[in-house]
């Protein structure tokens, strides 16, 4: 490993998940006092507060560094508020690790939470016909589970994956999320109950689709000189990948109407998703082998699979006799979402990147009650953000 | 009663007239890229600083690369134009010359059990929605008969 | 001066100011492309893009780091975007800087833009009851310039500051802008145009308050390391404040209907904005009688007088003498605006901060035709962008 | 014509019945800060982890710590009352026991060339804006009369 790009994670803390109606600077501001808890530091320890923004709360979630600053009590501390959609978290958490390398401060919080609306989401507010992501709904009638879809049946049509393997991810991940405090869904789930539930966008249906959710994540960080004043072998954050795509894209990425041209430039050597875990593993100087257990974000159940051959967990088209034969379940060879992922969360935009570092965290250290991955030493995350945000965490200990 | 005004639902994306409708893109000046939506600020190869495309006419032939049904409404601003909701199929397309993949909602009456990947489609005008005065366009994508006996 | 925390400055770039009607994507890759010009460069040498957001455009406008590298061409790089207001850019330009010192990056780009829409600034769409940006107008009709007058007529009362002392403030920048090819006003004003404009909130004239703009700036940074096998003595970033306030703020601010109290808590040593200046000059080694010019926020006249006294250039009280001395002026003692300011730009939000270090890096370099400062070594800039984000960078060279 | 309903134009800022209106704020349980508007989430002050916090009445008087004249008419939100508009004033003003400073329009009337920092206000409920059924309520300043003759 590259250990002069390393910090060290002090504290991690979540609000819980669901749809509990408040304001998301009361989920960001109990996840940071739950992580500065966990690392047993106040906040008069804090240096730099990265937000990751949401942009769906007004101008107070635009500047999230600012304002959960405030609402925990302005002490002049450095900030930054950051947006990647999806993505938002793993920058915020790039942006923060930077700081402390650069020696720019030794101790920093990283939040993000969000308030989300019900049902599908929706393009952000006024007619705005210059807007892909405006367009999309209007001429396509294409949400985001239109795209998953095409996803998911494109896994069908080259590698033969069934309705039935993409409701065992979800099987899987409802297993998991039985034993997870702060998920939102903690009930088992059968092929069945999958099966029965109504198709959204073909092949996926209801219970294939990750709901949206109110939630809120928080990592407390620190240079590796100052965690090691406290406890010899902490959790450190080994790499993050914030690539973006390599033109030409050529797989169709929500909320686009087409893909790039190949016809003049050739295709990058790996897939923009490819690329973001491929970039993570390089800069910790390690490979798929080496990972004992991923958080992917599984906004369907398919695309949890695709994830496993983006990430090298197994080769392409291979990812449904990953499932099938219990490999990523706790227990098998390289469990994946023991958190339960989105399956069990729901989605928190600005919060899900860093509480798939939460989660790897208390992994790491033994502390994941209910569904530990034993003797885990080096986890990775993936997500991928609108507009060609990639995010992959390593973590290790 | 009068016919309503045909109209297409976005400006430049497509032409109306005529038997052969196309999607309308751009290529670069420079590099000779392609784009779609037509591009108009700078081209997206980043080994190329062009500013100037032509518009092009896509290939009005493609095959479905994948497909899928929208089952429920989506929110606005899709304009809903049945009640109840009818699901219609969406399909997303590569052009050969081009290489590149295009969505497109699938003409009304074809659905998924009708797709597979690899099929051919060609691409047709048809109405998107409608309000009192007029009928709004958009491109769909229709499968090519095949000519075998039913 | 902290050796070890200081950055180069390789190029800069702008797209002029103006009312152009076009995207804030085109200002940005023609600032952009510019600023890579300027140092020599291609967009192939990037390896990191900071892009300062502006949340009036749509989507592209949350993500501008992914928007303006799309826009270049994807092609891998690293990116972030961030918001804060009119500090927005100081923020992008200290998350770029924190990329190098960290080793992460060698060279990145900072980019901001903005198309910005006429008249008044109003809050963001929709009804929004809880966000003190929409209850301030629609409680108290207060607008941007009411704060500012408020700050104004506070210096008439307690230091006897004139309407003519404000408006030499104007005078003074319109003379440096007229030689400003990236000024959207190029025009000498008198102290009895800026008499004889209506007033706008009493005590300041039309002429007192800044417009909005479109326009972009950017910036091509780098190690000290990479710079030096290019450039013996490359202009240097210095310091970069991005402090937040320190409870209670006692000083009423903008969009604020109160204060914070100061009955339980005592006010702290120095004020924001005094702090702002005062977490630059420390990290930068230096303090304000080593600053040769500097480029101030004058969202109105008597703002920038304000700023003199933040900024350490002058005693509290004596701002009004430095300007009719003309110590402010080109060939005064400490040039302030030699750009022209905010008075010969207008606003544009996210470009504005990129914007004052693009000036100063031409004044350290000698290149700033018909304003130039004679010898200038340091200069510092200052800002502040709404709930709370100080932005105060030191450039040197 | 009956009379209007007079309704608060934010609710839960200001008293709106009884001779004395006034503002109000919150103090914190755990540290006695003040706060204007209430403070429901978390204590603003950095040392204090306080979560509860009473309603409290602020003082009805202070002094103008600034003031200025808005000689525009505002964007929405703000509703306008007149055409053309007229100019109205906005004080800054100090609360001594809170030590905090409050902004409030002047009551119609009073124009900067009346004011001067230093000068006492008090805080009386006056009518914002109407609509065909309602009266919108706001607090504005009023200056004080010292009682010197005229
Ligand atoms: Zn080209
Ligand atoms: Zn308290």
């Amino acid at each position: 490993m590259n250990n002069d790009k390393q910090i060290a994670v002090l504290g991690v803390g979540m609000h819980p998940w669901g749809k509990w109606g408040r304001s998301f600077v009361e989920y960001g501001i109990e996840a940071a006092r739950a992580a500065l808890r966990d690392a047993g530091l106040s906040w008069d320890d804090i240096q730099y507060v990265a937000g990751a923004d949401t942009i769906r709360n007004g101008y107070p979630g635009f500047i999230a560094g600012a304002t959960f600053s405030q609402a925990l009590g302005w002490k002049g501390n450095r900030v930054a508020s950051c947006y990647a959609a999806c993505a938002s978290g793993a920058q915020a958490l790039n942006i923060a690790r930077a700081q402390i390398l650069a020696g720019l401060c030794d101790v920093a919080l990283v939040v993000g939470a969000d308030t989300t609306p019900k049902g599908f989401f929706t393009p952000v507010g006024g007619d705005r016909p210059d807007d892909p992501d405006w367009l999309r709904f209007r001429l396509l009638g294409a949400t985001n589970p239109t795209y998953f879809a095409l996803y998911a049946r494109r896994r069908m049509e080259l590698y033969g994956a069934t309705g039935e393997d993409f409701a065992l991810v979800k099987v899987k991940n409802a297993k998991h999320g039985l034993a997870n405090p702060n998920a939102r869904y903690r009930k088992a789930v059968s092929i069945e109950d999958v099966m029965a539930s109504p198709t959204v966008a073909d092949p996926l249906r209801l219970l294939d689709i990750c709901a949206t959710s109110d939630g809120g994540a928080a990592l407390v960080l620190s240079s590796m000189e100052y965690a090691r004043k406290r406890d010899a072998k902490p959790v450190r954050i080994a790499a993050i990948s914030t690539v973006t795509p390599t033109y030409p894209q050529t797989i169709i990425e929500m909320p686009n109407f087409s893909t790039d041209s190949a016809a003049v430039v050739a295709p990058p050597e790996r897939a923009f998703r490819d690329a973001i875990g491929f970039a993570a593993y390089e800069e910790a100087g390690i490979g798929p082998d080496d990972i004992d257990l991923a958080e992917v974000y599984d906004l369907s159940t398919a695309l949890e699979l695709d994830w496993y051959e983006n990430l090298g967990l197994c080769k392409e088209g291979e990812a449904e006799r990953l499932i099938r034969d219990g490999d990523t379940a706790v227990g098998g060879r390289v469990p994946v979402n023991p958190s339960g992922g989105l399956a069990s969360f729901g989605e928190a935009i600005p919060a899900q990147a860093i509480a798939q570092v939460c989660e790897l965290t208390w992994q790491l250290r033994g502390q994941a009650d209910g569904r530990q991955v034993d003797g885990a030493t080096a986890g990775i995350t993936v997500n991928q953000g609108l507009f060609g945000h990639g995010s992959s965490v390593i973590v290790s200990r | 009663m009068p016919a309503k005004t045909r109209v297409p639902a976005v400006e430049g994306w497509f032409t109306t007239e005529g038997d052969e409708p196309a999607l309308l893109g751009t290529r670069c000046r420079s590099c000779g890229t392609y784009a779609f939506p037509r591009e108009s600020y700078f081209c997206k190869n980043p080994a190329c600083d062009g500013r100037e495309f032509d518009d092009v006419a896509l290939s009005r032939r493609g095959r479905v690369w994948s497909f899928t049904n929208n089952c429920y409404q989506p929110p606005p601003p899709f304009v809903p134009t049945s009640d109840p909701f009818e699901p219609f199929a969406i399909a997303a397309v590569e052009l050969a010359d081009e290489q590149l993949v295009v969505l497109g909602q699938m003409v009304p009456g074809t659905s998924v059990d009708d797709l597979k990947a690899g099929m051919d489609v060609e691409l047709v005008v048809d109405t998107l929605f409608e309000d009192d005065e007029h009928e709004y366009l958009v491109w769909k994508w229709r499968l090519v008969e095949t000519g075998a006996p039913a």
